[in-house]
């Protein structure tokens, strides 16, 4: 397949080169310092989106809640409710800052920003539109898969931290629950790489271009494909901590799991980083299997720089935000896992079957000529 | 609702009272902070102060998270409070499970004097700003057990340092706890944080 | 399934412990109590849950009463199989109420008889779990004796 | 090849955890010692009392009539049911003959509580799963009972409805066929819960096979009621010591039976609770189509000073077995009020078959148990 024009995803030097070209007159500037100003505000960019993603997704959340549950959900605030999570946030920061006497007071205070760096690390990769990455790294998977660790830190040092027995339960659930389901994750996007033959974001959702429409998905490679996607997605449920395996924070058992001692904004940052990680996996998902930015039947490399990152970015947020709707429908109606029953579903079912899912991409790939169904049948009618 | 012990404040809920509708309240409370400003000879920069004030106090209304705490029968009045019908999801009030994330202690049913330490506790570990509603006769007088019992805490606010709004009843329908929630948001739109403290 | 009435059981307890078995109470009564000393009360439990026509497996509660004089304790037992019930009821004395427990005869008799002690103050000898239950450990008296007088305060706190 | 790890290096500390008495999944003020080696629970102790409001010592000190209003607060959730139950009982003390129709008033609003009980019952317990919208779903439908009996009595929650002889007001106008609405909507609605939630596979994988209990454990520890009958033991006060007008009445006794996993596990007295709301609803339709017209209070002296005497009266509650012994000198006041309740002995056993289990079974039993806690404290 061949690559679409090779100027779209940026690399900083060159856009502080092109800068400096065009504004003569901070021509004095070196290159490295007109390239951090960049991803600064790249990184600001990307801050202020998952801090927008996070309100918004709370309140689409409550109001999911609601619908499901024959409720209203929060309306008092702005119309229909639509600035309630400023409310919240404002709230949060001004809360006085608790840290009970017992605590573990340097990791204690770690713990929160470590899971939510480890969240929002995974969105350098994520290819939000035909140009906008933060990085395209050569190695864009491994890398999410490498940083979403973090968050496991993250939850057992607050648990281990806070010196709560609970907290600790929950913790523990959370380090194990998480370690586990990072294999099944990563195996179930690995047949993508394959398929896609680079570890590239960027690179696998331009596998899946063509004029095919949603054809040419990943999706609807082939049979196994298909599968593994349906395995990432109650893998990756299962590696956010969201019901129905949310054991590390199950409200009813533990009452609030590793964040029964957070209050104000560090539990907050916590609240940011499960909601962040829930955009990440869901936006790989998207990337790997839905064909990430494209626009079906429509090239967007071909639309000029501004309509084409325009709708592909709108193309791509709208597949993402339907798996994130998904994921919280599945928050609603299910009822929640044991410790014990998660790990066998994990290391019994999904393990195995993921290998076997991978062979099968595998062997597929060798016998086909890296060809999918649609591809063949295409072929077939000329 | 009668007059408790002398050392209650005089700040009660009282669900016959005239409540202004909730779309004026923000707009009283603008001009109020204008004049307090206007009568403070301080310069220009009071003013945000009082707008700050506004703005936080806006955010604290509005999310006002309360803990999942019920001890006796107003406790079922709570769920019912928050499910379909009533919903205090609306006025941005969700239950957590912890006191460490809630702002406001609801503190549905009898409390007895083996449990009276469990609620000073959760008192505490509650962080500021943190509010208190007493729902319900028991936890304002000791209601029905006020004669007779010997092992009932005749009111929350023996053992609490503060409660803010009380709603009477046995129990209280949820339209009195929702009247006590917004006299509550009343409450706090009248708090200063900032600046005007010792004028 | 053969349902007794309580002058039957009451003769085949009568047959069985003799003159240990005091009298039957049925004036104004519902059920109908036999009263035994407070000594027997394992025996006669054991018999009643044992024997075969009476098969009283089910205890429903056990109360302790202050008579003022003197206290009782009241066991209501009732057979799921011949659909019978009878009371028993031991009297003890006002100053040293001590009855052995039948907490060996029934399970259910552990929270009934822990209740019993922690509200009306009644030792029960033997039982596996002699604790309060319902007020706390420092708690003084037993407020549902006759004589209670209601405590100034608990911990600072006013009654 | 590495040496064989001894049994002593290999040895873990047990810990103890406090659960309650302000937790998420008590149902209200229980407290349980958790000691736990890990996740299992090796023993847990309930630890009650923390809504101990003395209602036994308040039922001597009150007139008879003034303790009805306690009654209420003894079992919110059924409050019709203890309010009944209690007025049964003096009546049975004091041999009054109530009217035909109170009778059948009272079978009508104890069915319709039984409902209204059972639906937070599995709503909660479903929410302890967490699975948190049937808890919404059974409160949704719960408020249409709670509107029938504004209509009757003007209160939610706590009732007063029942006096000594009789009701204190008969049914109003329409609500008979109010109620007969309500049964027609709610009873395709159990079908609907079943299968939202009940065969839901995470569910029962959860429920099964856990908290077992035979019926001979559950006899010889004093269950009753529903937790009883999810044991396979068809014992319903309503059919082995029939009160009232149960004995007109047409309805099974639901029982467990085994329908995933063993008998007498979490999910037998989870199903039990479903089915018994069928039944209820049963005996609701049918009590519309036969309540005889009539008075509805006996004649009982504003004074009431039963004889001397003792009486036992068991009434089947939606928790077990609601029981009052109460000891009459004929003063106006009872002399000694004591009251058996279901969820108290329910607590009895929790010690013996919570050994082994996880601490997320911890909570499935005290959901599948449905106690509430003013009945286990008084």
């Amino acid at each position: 397949m061949e690559p679409v024009a090779a100027t779209v995803y940026p690399n900083y030097d060159s856009v502080g080169r092109a800068i400096l070209e065009a504004f003569p007159i901070i021509d004095f500037l070196p290159v490295w310092l007109v390239a951090l100003v960049i991803m600064v505000v790249v990184a600001a960019c990307a801050i202020v989106f998952i801090l927008v993603f996070e309100g918004v997704g709370s309140l689409v959340l409550r109001k999911l809640a609601g619908d499901i549950q024959s409720r209203v959900g929060p309306n008092r605030v702005g119309p229909y409710g639509c600035i309630q999570f400023l409310a919240d946030g404002v709230k949060l920061i001004l809360k006085e800052d608790l840290k009970p006497a017992a605590c573990d007071r340097v990791l204690f205070r770690l713990a929160p920003y470590l899971a939510f760096v480890g969240s929002c690390a995974g969105l350098v990769v994520i290819p939000f539109a035909v140009g906008m990455i933060a990085a395209d790294l050569d190695i864009g998977i491994y890398y999410v898969m490498a940083v979403s660790s973090l968050v496991s830190i993250g939850i057992l040092l607050g648990g281990w931290a806070s010196n709560n027995k609970w907290s600790l339960v929950g913790a523990m659930r959370g380090a194990a629950q998480i370690v586990s389901f990072e294999i099944p994750v990563a195996m179930s996007i690995i047949p993508v790489i394959l398929v896609a033959g680079s570890l590239s974001t960027q690179e696998i959702v331009r596998s899946q271009g063509g004029l095919f429409g949603i054809f040419n998905w990943n999706l609807f490679h082939n049979p196994f494909l298909f599968f593994s996607f349906f395995v990432y997605l109650t893998a990756a449920q299962a590696e956010t901590c969201q019901t129905p395996f949310d054991l590390p924070e199950c409200e009813s058992e533990l009452v609030q799991g590793f964040m029964t001692e957070y209050s104000g904004i560090r539990f907050g940052y916590f609240f940011l980083g499960e909601f962040g990680e829930l955009f990440v996996v869901c936006a790989l998902a998207t990337a790997g299997y839905l064909g990430g930015w494209h626009i079906p039947f429509l090239d967007a490399g071909n639309l000029g720089w501004f309509w084409g990152n325009l709708l592909s970015l709108g193309v791509f947020l709208t597949k993402t935000f339907t798996l994130v709707l998904v994921s919280m429908w599945l928050r609603w109606t299910l009822p929640r896992t044991r410790v014990d029953q998660l790990m066998r579903m994990c290391w019994k079912y999904l393990v195995p079957l993921t290998f076997f899912n991978l062979l099968g991409v595998s062997l597929w790939l060798l016998i086909f000529d890296g060809k999918g169904i649609p591809a063949m049948i295409a072929a077939l009618f000329g | 609702m009668s007059q408790g012990p002398a050392k209650r404040k005089p700040i009660k809920s009282n669900i016959f009272d005239v409540v202004p509708a909730p779309a004026e309240i923000p707009q009283n409370v603008l001009q109020k902070n204008f004049e307090r400003v206007r009568a403070c000879k301080g310069g220009e920069g009071i003013i945000e102060v009082g707008i700050a004030d506004l703005f936080i106090n806006w955010c604290r209304k509005n999310s006002l998270w309360y803990l999942y705490y019920a001890t006796a029968c107003c406790g079922i009045e709570l769920m019912q409070g928050g499910a379909s019908k009533y919903d205090f999801d609306r006025f941005g009030a969700v239950f957590r499970a912890t006191p460490r994330q809630a702002d406001m202690l609801m503190t549905a049913g009898t409390i007895t004097h083996k449990m009276a330490e469990r609620v000073q506790r959760i008192y505490a570990q509650m962080p500021e700003p943190k509010y208190v509603i007493a729902i319900g006769a028991c936890t304002i007088t000791g209601g029905p057990f006020y004669k007779d019992s010997y092992s009932v805490v005749k009111g929350v606010d023996l053992i609490l340092p503060k409660v803010d709004v009380y709603v009477p009843g046995c129990p209280p329908r949820p339209e009195a706890w929702i009247e006590g929630i917004r006299n509550l948001q009343n409450l706090i739109m009248k708090t200063k944080n900032y600046g005007l403290k010792k004028a | 399934m053969k349902t007794l009435s309580a002058q039957e059981i009451f003769e085949k307890l009568k047959g069985k412990f003799g003159d240990g078995v005091v009298s039957l109470q049925t004036e104004s009564v519902n059920p109908p109590f036999a009263v035994v000393p407070p000594g027997s009360i394992q025996e006669v439990c054991r018999f009643l849950k044992e024997d075969p026509d009476l098969l009283f497996d089910y205890l429903v509660c056990i109360s302790g009463v202050d008579h003022k004089d003197k206290f009782a304790v009241a066991y209501h037992v009732y057979s799921t199989e011949h659909r019978h019930r009878i009371g028993v009821k031991a009297m003890l004395p006002h100053d040293n109420p001590v009855i052995p427990t039948v907490d060996v005869v029934w399970k259910a008799a552990i929270y009934l008889e822990r209740e019993t002690y922690d509200l009306m103050g009644i030792v029960f000898e033997g039982s596996c779990d002699p604790n309060r239950i319902l007020l706390p450990d420092d708690w003084e008296g037993h407020p549902l004796r006759k004589d209670y007088i209601y405590p100034e305060q608990y911990h600072g706190i006013k009654i | 090849m590495t040496e064989p790890i001894s049994k002593e290096a290999l040895r873990t500390d047990e810990w103890t955890i406090n659960m309650g008495p302000h937790h998420p999944s008590t149902h209200g003020v229980l407290r349980l010692e958790l000691t736990t080696d890990g996740e299992i629970v090796s023993k847990a102790r309930p630890s009650l009392g923390y809504l101990h409001r003395g209602l036994e010592k308040i039922g001597e000190r009150v007139a008879w009539a003034q303790f009805m209003p306690f009654t209420d607060r003894l079992d919110y959730l059924a409050g019709m049911n203890c309010n009944c139950a209690y007025a049964w009982a003096v009546e049975k003390l004091a041999g009054i003959e109530i009217p035909e129709r109170a009778e059948w008033i009272r079978v009508l609003v104890c069915e319709l509580n039984r409902i209204s009980s059972h639906l937070v019952a599995w709503g909660s317990f479903c929410a302890d799963m967490g699975a948190f919208t049937p808890l919404l779903y059974g409160i949704r439908e719960r408020e249409w009972v709670n509107d029938l009996f504004e209509m009757v009595c003007g209160q939610r929650l706590t009732y007063n409805y029942a006096r000594i002889g009789g009701v204190s007001h008969d049914l109003p106008p329409g609500f008979l066929e109010k109620t007969k609405e309500f049964c027609d909507y709610f009873e395709p609605l159990i079908d609907e819960y079943n299968r939202l939630i009940t065969y839901n596979k995470i569910l029962v994988h959860r429920l099964k096979n856990i908290g077992v209990i035979s019926a001979r454990d559950a006899i010889e520890w004093g269950l009753s009621g529903p937790n009883l009958r999810g044991s396979g033991f068809a014992y319903d006060i309503r059919r082995a010591e029939p009160y009232s007008v149960y004995p007109k009445l047409d309805f099974n006794v639901v029982v467990g039976h085994a329908d995933r996993g063993t008998l007498g596990d979490c999910f037998d007295r989870y199903l039990v609770r479903i089915d018994e709301m069928r039944e209820s609803v049963k005996i609701v339709r049918q009590v519309i189509d036969r309540i005889p017209d009539g008075p509805v209070m006996a004649k009982v002296p504003r004074v009431f000073k039963p004889p001397a005497g003792e009486c036992y009266f068991r009434a089947e509650s939606p928790r077990g077995e609601t029981g009052f012994y109460l000891i009459s000198d004929g003063g106006t006041n009872a002399y000694r009020l004591k009251i058996r309740t279901g969820s108290y002995m329910a607590m009895n056993i929790f010690e013996k078959i919570s050994k082994g289990v996880m601490i997320s079974d911890i909570v499935a039993l005290i959901g599948s148990f449905d106690i509430i806690l003013p009945e286990t404290d008084r």
